[in-house]
């Protein structure tokens, strides 16, 4: 093959189409409140975690329904389940167990 | 009797007529379609609560009982002759009024204006009247049965300067997110997506159907403009826009995509007020209103009053508030009283 | 897709065109890269169809390439649009047409800049008189030169030897059209048809007998992008832009593609060489390309022109199937001997 | 006294004894696979803790307060723990005064395993009664009542058992109601059989007017023999079906309580020392009332209780769901009269599902910590102060803390003035043990290494996981509750009675987790009038804001939050007080009076100057 010195840059586009569906709806069925984010970024504020870590459940959550599930359980390794998110969640969402919930759905590509 | 002209029959016009009426007045009621109702006539459901837009006008047409009211009408012409106006109806009709109300409303911002959209382009593309048109006749060719993906994208044609309406239109959130939930009760396995900007849920129970819309229906909120549509080799639509809180590009294929058209000041109204020199006196196309807070139902020139949309976008309730206050106005005003 | 809805946006960007009388400057890359195009469009405007088409070697680069890369200012590239505009005026003519997208983009943002900021164009002169002791008149009509072809579509069409259809089969071939961005983008109402649905392509390929493929990614850049090309380290992304263009239009099976800008035949047809190397795939038929062709090279193949005369022997995909398809004779050996 | 029926055997033992066999092979596999299931050094321990005099004196100890006078069931409720008592003390005395008879009238019968239970049919009265004879006689009798009294309380409380003190009480299975048939009808038809054999081998003041009774009307001699085998069908069946029912806590809670006492804890939900508890389950369903969960009724089934029916039963579905639902609180424990630790049985279940999940704290040893900023002069300060995430979000006590701090005069420093790391007991309530180790291991050495030699903390989540977990040699753990206390003791503050009435919340964490009970109280009394609350002390429930709960919903919660105010609100109090950051948090958002934490009272009734002091 004939080098170029360049290759094709991989996209960064999200593609709807390509979202496993069937395990979000497995999330949903183990926690429906990954459903209520409104994207407020109180959780991500207060993180204890995420003063040192890109922890955050607000980007966790959107990642998963753009089917970037990876990059959710990466965000979310650092996570020390405290619970202050939850607290301060505006939408009462249960947090500490949507994380455990992501987790368990997604993680070592069940 | 003092005499009094309602320009258009939507829920404003018929909410005033009938409150004027019942003040002891002579109300002539102009409509320029052939039928009472405006936008409403034409509209399937109201948000929040899902109440049927049928009911809502069959109780304000039943209340107009004694009002005199053309359709088909328009006015030809309208000038001051001393204390009172003079108004000539298209059909040769001429009234001397001694008040004249203008609840004219507003049109639908024509969707085809936003190009990259391809409203009338692409054959899956309809717009939020449409999709109405739709839930209540189930005639639309462009709706298919077992959609996969639906999307909606609001602020078509608002929030816009380059579609002319810097403004926001206020009620298509509101209907974007209503008429997502029922697109899901139609169809329980599609996914839904809203392309918004912000989410203005200002009304009361308006939060609980954004959060029922994602609780209990699944839509999928994507904040973020549709930047354009294009169509696949298989009809389908190809939507691109921004993820703008992940700051990703996002692409997704869509069965159908509904635009949430706003409104803009109607343009047979706009055509009366300029008889009158009171047109457009702001830069959105709406009527300006005497001062912007206390005198909302009052027009810069004495006898001219408006009421609902003409004055800039309002929900429903809206509207009829101002037509129940533009009727008090009016009373006082022939009445003289300060 | 719905072709009343285009026809509807093309009626409303409708740009006038003079006639005849031009003052004609060239691009500088083309000239290199699809040599015979300016040469074939002087000829068939001159000769073929006998307008006055003037060209000076005094003009220069507009400065395009060198501005789009931020290494010179833009009072740089107005100062040299100025002095070509001085020259057109010395040769005596009012409208101006130029060869290259790149030109016309910055050209329209220059005048439009003037117009917007007057103090800068008094200042331009200034510059101009400074340099070159010259004076300048803004052209009456500036064009771009596929809005000329555009224009005589039907008189070339009249002369025309061969249409735009496949003798196999008798059915009009599949053409992708290829719009440069500047050309329209920026300012959609100095283009033929608007930004969204440009029809100046699209109007030739119609009058010469094909048929316009519209795919989703149609409105995509052909990946140059100026600085996104030059370094060599930011090649990959130009690539991806390409790559993601023929990704996009695979499944309609084009037969071929046309474009209206310097760069965008360049690097729709090298890409696909280097595409096919790195990934292993073929757009076209029989594991070759798509073939990619200047609208003045199409012009000229319908009229009759040696294919090798139109210095389609440059191209990195051979232009051979679609000759065939059209039935244009061609003499395989003599492709390489000038 | 001497035998009657030649040989000692009769037919219609081989029901009891086949039932005697079935339940000690069953005990005997059991014993074993509890042991084989044990972590090797938790084996070790026990069978050291065998040669322990101390442990051993504890054991017996134990084992005869809660295994037969159930001494824990009445403190709970005098009926209850009669009806208990009654029945196993009374029929232990049974046995052993059986085998005491065999011993002294046929020796020659010891060690047959059925003989003492039917000795009665097997011996005669032969002459005049001994004082001895009677004495036996009079005390089998008497134990015999005893049972019988109990029994038939239990079958009273069957119908109604609000009289007996529950509220709640679980559904029998199949095998509960057989058992409980069995166990109902034991006595009687002892009671009976021994009435009717009384004419042959004697009796005492119940069996002898029995027989006379009998003898006006009916032919005794005839009804001996079917007694005796509806007796011993009766004691076979309850013996048959006693694995498959509640009742197996019965021979398996004296186990129970040894390994107890030896410290082992459960480390996996169903095997090993979880088996053993799983088994001392009496399905008394007293946790199901005192869950704070069930102020919604619908979370009657989340009761430990059913937790532990379903862990038996191997129903991983609902195992799961209970367990993850639990708030952690440890009411069911503080009250289970055999005192089954289903919160642990709980953490080990959710351990087995989110150990694995991954994670990554390599951060945490990022960067300056203020622990360390005196570590290396010569000012350390005695004090660390270890706020916790929770407080961070109630800024009002770390405001308050850093007053009194200030007032008293302690030098301290302030570990997580910036928002801190967490303590790791969220992520062992969720069962996330090995990340938990990791950042205790980090924490740990952080606050080891700080020189300082006291912490204090304003969370009790932390302080229970820093006092059970962290090993930290020779550093004081104080709660602000203790530490504030011991300040008052020692003069360092003074506090003014702010004239207002107070209830206090005692935190499940602070409480019945660390067993701090007195501090609080002491200090309270002295800034207000202090009110008892509903539930005191062991009684207390929880706020609703446990951490302790994964799967609970808001809407849940704010149930729990509302039955536990109105439980506090009953005395009218001025303010309600509490001493933890997460109950402050919860119970603000819908008290209907002001909620603090004892930090911030006493901040208000300091006294701040030496003017102020000397005024009054």
């Amino acid at each position: 093959m004939v080098k170029f010195g360049f290759a094709l840059n991989p996209s960064s586009r999200i593609d709807l189409d390509k979202t496993d569906r069937e395990k979000f709806a497995q999330l949903v069925e183990l926690e429906p409140d990954v459903l209520k984010c409104m994207a407020c970024g109180s959780c991500t504020a207060s993180c204890t975690a995420g003063k040192f870590t890109p922890t955050s459940v607000r980007s966790a959550i959107l990642e998963i329904q753009n089917g970037r599930w990876q990059q959710a359980l990466d965000m979310l390794k650092g996570c020390l389940l405290c619970g202050k998110c939850t607290m301060v969640c505006p939408r009462a969402i249960n947090t500490r167990h949507l994380i455990l919930a992501i987790n368990e759905v997604y993680q070592s590509g069940k | 009797m003092k005499n009094i002209v309602v320009i258009g029959g939507g829920p404003a016009g018929l909410e005033a007529s009938a409150q004027l009426h019942r003040l002891g007045y002579n109300v002539i009621l102009v409509e320029k379609s052939p039928q009472l109702g405006g936008h409403l006539a034409k509209w399937d459901r109201l948000f929040p609560s899902g109440i049927p837009a049928k009911d809502v006008l069959e109780k304000m047409v039943s209340q107009i009982n004694g009002v005199k009211y053309f359709l088909e009408a328009n006015v030809q012409s309208i000038n001051l002759l001393h204390k009172s106006y003079n108004v000539i109806l298209n059909n040769g009709i001429t009234v001397l009024a001694d008040a004249v109300l203008f609840t004219t409303g507003f049109d639908l911002f024509p969707a085809q204006k936003k190009e990259e959209y391809g409203y009338g382009i692409y054959e899956k593309v309809i717009t939020n009247a449409d999709l109405e048109n739709w839930f209540k006749t189930k005639k639309d060719n462009r709706v298919t049965e077992n959609p996969k993906r639906i999307g909606f994208v609001h602020c078509v044609g608002s929030r816009d300067e380059k579609a002319g309406n810097r403004y926001c239109s206020k009620v298509c959130c509101a209907t974007a997110v209503k008429q997502a939930c029922e697109i899901k009760q139609e169809f329980p396995d599609v996914e839904v997506f809203c392309f918004y900007m912000d989410l203005r849920m200002f009304g009361r129970g308006y939060e609980d159907m954004y959060l029922s819309a994602q609780k209990d229906y699944g839509v999928r909120f994507i904040r973020g403009r549709v930047s354009e549509v294009a169509e696949n080799i298989n009809k389908e639509l190809i939507v691109k826009a921004e993820d703008t809180l992940s700051g990703k590009p996002i692409k997704v294929t869509l069965d159908l995509l509904v635009l949430m058209s706003g409104m803009q000041n109607c343009s047979e109204g706009t055509k009366v007020a300029h008889q009158l020199g009171i047109a457009n006196a702001g830069n959105d196309g709406f009527f300006e209103t005497k001062d912007a807070i206390y005198s909302q139902q009052h027009s810069t020139r004495e006898g001219i009053f408006f009421a609902g949309a003409c004055t800039g976008p309002k929900t429903l309730p809206d509207s009829l508030s101002e037509a129940r206050a533009a009727a008090i106005e009016i009373h006082n005003y022939v009445k003289g009283i300060r | 897709m719905i072709y009343q809805g285009k026809q509807k946006i093309w009626s409303d960007y409708q740009k006038e065109i003079p006639d005849d009388h031009y003052f004609y400057v060239r691009s500088c890359i083309r000239q290199n890269l699809f040599p015979a195009s300016e040469k074939t469009f002087l000829d068939i405007t001159r000769n073929k169809l006998g307008k006055d088409f003037f060209e000076t070697e005094h003009h220069t680069t507009c400065g395009g390439i060198a501005y789009h890369c931020d290494t010179i200012p833009q009072e740089t590239s107005m100062t040299i649009i100025a002095r070509q505009f001085a020259l057109m005026q010395k040769y005596g003519y009012e409208n101006y047409v130029c060869s290259c997208i790149t030109s016309f983009g910055l050209y329209t943002e220059t005048l439009e800049t003037w117009r917007e900021f007057p103090e800068l164009e008094a200042r331009i002169k200034e510059n101009l008189w400074k340099t070159c002791k010259l004076e300048f008149a803004k052209p009456k009509y500036l064009a771009h030169a596929s809005d000329i072809i555009y224009k005589y579509r039907n008189l070339i069409a009249a002369q025309a030897k061969y249409k735009l259809i496949n003798r196999h089969t008798g059915k009009p071939l599949r053409v992708v059209e290829h719009i440069g961005c500047h050309y329209g983008k920026m300012f959609p109402s100095k283009s033929v048809g608007g930004a969204e649905y440009p029809y100046v392509l699209a109007g030739m390929i119609e009058a010469w007998g094909g048929e316009v493929i519209d795919y989703p990614e149609r409105r995509h850049c052909c990946g140059y992008g100026f600085r996104q090309y030059h370094i060599r380290s930011n090649r990959g992304y130009s690539l991806a832009n390409t790559y993601k263009k023929f990704e996009s239009m695979e499944p309609y099976k084009p037969d071929m593609i046309i474009t209206n800008c310097p760069g965008c035949p360049y690097f729709l047809d090298r890409w696909q060489y280097v595409i096919s190397e790195m990934e292993g795939k073929t757009y076209g038929e029989n594991g070759h390309g798509i073939p990619v062709f200047t609208y003045e090279e199409v012009a000229g193949l319908v009229m009759g022109y040696n294919p090798w005369d139109l210095g389609l022997q440059m191209h990195q995909i051979g232009p051979e199937p679609v000759l065939d398809k059209i039935g244009i004779p061609y003499d395989p050996q003599a492709k390489y001997l000038l | 006294m001497r035998e009657r029926i030649l040989g000692g055997y009769d037919d219609f033992v081989l029901p009891f004894m086949t039932g005697m066999a079935f339940i000690l092979i069953y005990l005997f596999i059991g014993l074993i696979r509890i042991f084989r299931h044990m972590p090797a050094q938790d084996r070790t321990r026990f069978f050291k803790s065998l040669l322990s005099p101390s442990i051993m004196l504890k054991n017996a100890k134990d084992i005869v307060n809660d295994c037969l006078l159930h001494v824990k069931i009445f403190k709970r409720n005098i009926l209850l723990g009669y009806m208990h008592a009654s029945i196993a003390l009374g029929w232990f005395m049974l046995i052993v005064i059986g085998h005491i008879e065999v011993a002294l009238y046929v020796p020659q019968r010891n060690g047959i395993l059925y003989y003492p239970v039917f000795f009665r049919y097997f011996v005669k009265q032969e002459g005049a009664l001994t004082l001895k004879g009677s004495f036996f006689f009079f005390l089998m009798d008497f134990f015999l009542l005893i049972v019988l009294s109990g029994i038939g309380l239990a079958i009273y409380k069957r119908f109604r058992s609000r009289a007996l003190g529950m509220r709640r009480t679980t559904r029998p299975c199949l095998a509960d109601r057989i058992a409980l048939a069995c166990l109902w009808s034991i006595f009687p038809l002892r009671l009976l059989a021994e009435s009717f054999t009384a004419g042959i081998a004697g009796g005492s003041f119940l069996t002898k007017p029995m027989h006379w009774l009998f003898s006006n009307f009916l032919s005794n001699d005839l009804h001996i023999l079917p007694t005796w085998w509806a007796y011993s069908i009766a004691l076979g069946v309850f013996f048959l079906a006693l694995p498959f029912s509640r009742y197996m806590h019965i021979p398996t809670e004296a186990f129970l309580i040894m390994l107890r006492n030896a410290g082992i804890k459960a480390s996996h939900p169903r095997k090993g020392f979880a088996e053993a508890e799983i088994y001392s389950c009496s399905s008394c369903g007293l946790c199901i009332d005192a869950c704070p969960m069930n102020v919604n009724k619908r979370n009657l089934k989340y009761s430990s209780v059913y937790m532990i029916r379903f862990l038996r039963r191997r129903n991983e579905k609902k195992t799961k769901a209970i367990a993850d639902k639990c708030l952690m609180c440890g009411k069911c424990v503080a009250v289970c009269p055999v005192g089954v630790e289903s919160c642990n049985l709980k953490r080990a279940h959710r351990a087995t599902r989110y150990n694995t999940l991954q994670y990554n704290y390599s951060y945490l040893g990022n960067g300056s910590h203020p622990a360390h900023a005196h570590a290396d002069t010569q000012d350390t300060p005695d004090i660390l102060y270890f706020a916790g995430c929770m407080t961070h979000l109630t800024p009002s006590i770390i405001k308050s803390m850093e007053e009194i701090f200030k007032l008293s005069g302690s030098k301290y420093v302030f570990a997580d003035k910036d928002g801190g790391v967490c303590c790791g007991r969220p992520l062992l309530l969720a069962g996330k043990e090995d990340a938990a180790r990791e950042v205790i291991a980090r924490n740990s050495q952080l606050i080891q290494t700080s020189g300082c030699s006291k912490v204090v903390l304003s969370c009790p989540i932390c302080l229970k996981v820093l006092k059970e977990e962290y090993k930290l040699q020779g550093i004081e753990l104080l709660h602000h509750t203790q530490f504030i206390n011991s300040l008052i003791k020692e003069g360092k503050i003074k506090v003014k009675d702010g004239g207002e009435s107070l209830v206090y919340h005692n935190p499940c964490e602070l409480g019945r987790g660390c067993g701090i009970y007195k501090e609080p109280q002491e200090i309270l009394q002295q800034v207000g009038e202090l009110r008892k609350g509903e539930y005191e002390g062991k009684e207390s429930i929880c706020c609703g804001g446990s951490l302790g709960s994964l799967t609970l919903s808001y809407e849940e919660r704010g149930k729990i939050t509302q039955g536990s105010l109105n439980a506090l609100t009953g005395c009218n109090p001025h303010k309600i007080i509490t001493a933890c950051p997460l109950c402050l948090k919860t119970f603000a958002e819908k008290s209907p009076v002001p909620v603090m934490d004892i930090a911030q009272i006493v901040k208000e009734n300091i006294y701040t100057n030496t003017y102020e002091t000397y005024s009054l």
